[in-house]
């Protein structure tokens, strides 16, 4: 009935965020003070892993949201990856968000990364 | 069947609540996406009340009364009665699509995941009525 | 044609390493020495992701039981997860792998590693 | 159809070879499934063939040969031609399940993965035929 966040980091400036239970009113601050923990400077794509994600309200919405706006703010990104139906719901739901920031998969997100990084380079 | 809860005005309530109805749901066998759309609609329109609805003075000191009831149709009913200031979530703006407000989600998913929601002002009251069913997948 | 490998680290000792590609017999040596460079101490744990590893012949059977081995030496575990069908299909002919170490799922592998904790705490 | 390869005893030989086994099936429209087997298996059979058939002084100086042909059947066949020392893998033993060495599994997939497998000593060459058809999954 509560949030795990793990936070995982490669050494090439990957960031990794795998949220396991309910992110909800009850566990949305500890996510908003992780997640501040993560250097954009350092990690400027930080990929959100809600594989293990059972459950989200609004109030974690709205704090994806205010991570994706505080990494976009500093120049870098934030993705959600591996929605289960329950979460994928909630999204559907949220139509204003953008599609170029949920992926079913991996593959997925890497084939996005990759355009992106043909186009700015 | 008529189950009846009273829920202080504080955030801990609000999830044994959805943790009760939950195991009651689980209870008579309705399905996880069914029981997911029920426990979600009410930590929305609970939290709601318990943030915008009482003066932050009286958090933990006014009641929230829920009750549930399921017909022979497997129909389930659940009204939301609180005593806070008036407020109909079904006359409340839509947010429109070029609203960059990071919140404003909770009242598009009650219109979703019901079949049926009613208001009313009732004396002193907020009186919120919702209908829900399974649905097909 | 190739194996990328991105190694994740948690300030919490956790270690994940994900296989994208190939683990061949041209790819082998190079996940020989990057996951050597896990220290076991720090990383009792490694968990290598295969989500995204699409094609395992035996030369990288080999590698990753060294890895495994070298784990277990250390007073760690390695444990593999996410097995696509390809690669399935090569640990199903190799009989001898313990069911303990490859999971279908990230909850299969928590359940197993929860259940170890409880038995040695 | 018949397609005759002709490779160097050294591994990217190999790789460059499974590359193009690997196209020339897709285009005769085979599954995934029996493209990844026949790619696994030649792997296996020609790294082996490179790394204990030929002296390490030689490599690179000698010529493995592949037959592949595909009958009206589709059934496949792939016959692998070296002449290296002698080795009939069918004759070698069978790794036991308590077996602790890491390796030794380049056999047993060989085993599992075709239909039916034959060795010949013809001369200086080892011949080593094996067939495959698609599989139900
Ligand atoms: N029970 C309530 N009492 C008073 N105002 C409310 C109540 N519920 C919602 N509101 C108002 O409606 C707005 C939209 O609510 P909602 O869609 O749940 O989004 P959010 O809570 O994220 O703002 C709230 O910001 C609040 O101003
Ligand atoms: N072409 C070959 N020529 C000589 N010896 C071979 C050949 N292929 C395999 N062998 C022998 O058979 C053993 C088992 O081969 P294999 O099952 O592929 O496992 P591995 O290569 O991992 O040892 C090898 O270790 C080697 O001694």
């Amino acid at each position: 009935m509560s949030l795990e966040i793990e936070i995982y980091k490669s050494d090439d400036g990957k960031c990794k965020v795998e949220l396991i239970g309910r992110l909800d009113t009850n566990t949305a601050p500890d996510f908003d003070t992780k997640i501040a923990t993560v250097e954009h400077a350092e990690f400027p794509i930080q990929v959100v892993d809600l594989a293990r994600l059972e459950y989200l309200s609004s109030a974690g919405v709205r704090s994806l949201f205010k991570a994706r706006k505080a990494a976009s703010d500093a120049g870098g990104q934030l993705l959600l990856v591996h929605p289960q139906p329950q979460v994928k719901k909630v999204f559907d739901i949220i139509k204003a968000l953008p599609s170029t920031s949920v992926f079913e998969s991996q593959e997925e997100m890497d084939r996005y990364l990759d355009a992106m990084q043909r186009k700015s380079g | 069947m008529t189950e009846r809860f009273v829920l202080r005005n504080q955030l801990p309530e609000v999830e044994s609540f959805q943790r009760r109805l939950e195991a009651l749901l689980r209870g008579y066998a309705f399905s996880d996406d069914l029981i997911h759309d029920l426990s979600l609609i009410s930590e929305e329109m609970l939290v709601n009340i318990v943030h915008y609805g009482y003066p932050e003075s009286e958090a933990g000191e006014r009641e929230i009364k829920v009750v549930l009831a399921i017909d022979e149709a497997r129909r389930i009913c659940l009204e939301i009665r609180d005593d806070a200031i008036p407020f109909n979530p079904l006359a409340a703006e839509e947010r429109d699509i070029d609203d960059d407000r990071l919140g404003g989600w909770g009242i598009p998913m009650l219109k979703t995941l019901t079949d049926h929601v009613e208001y009313a002002r009732v004396g002193s009251e907020n009186v919120l009525t919702l209908e829900r069913s399974e649905r097909d997948s």
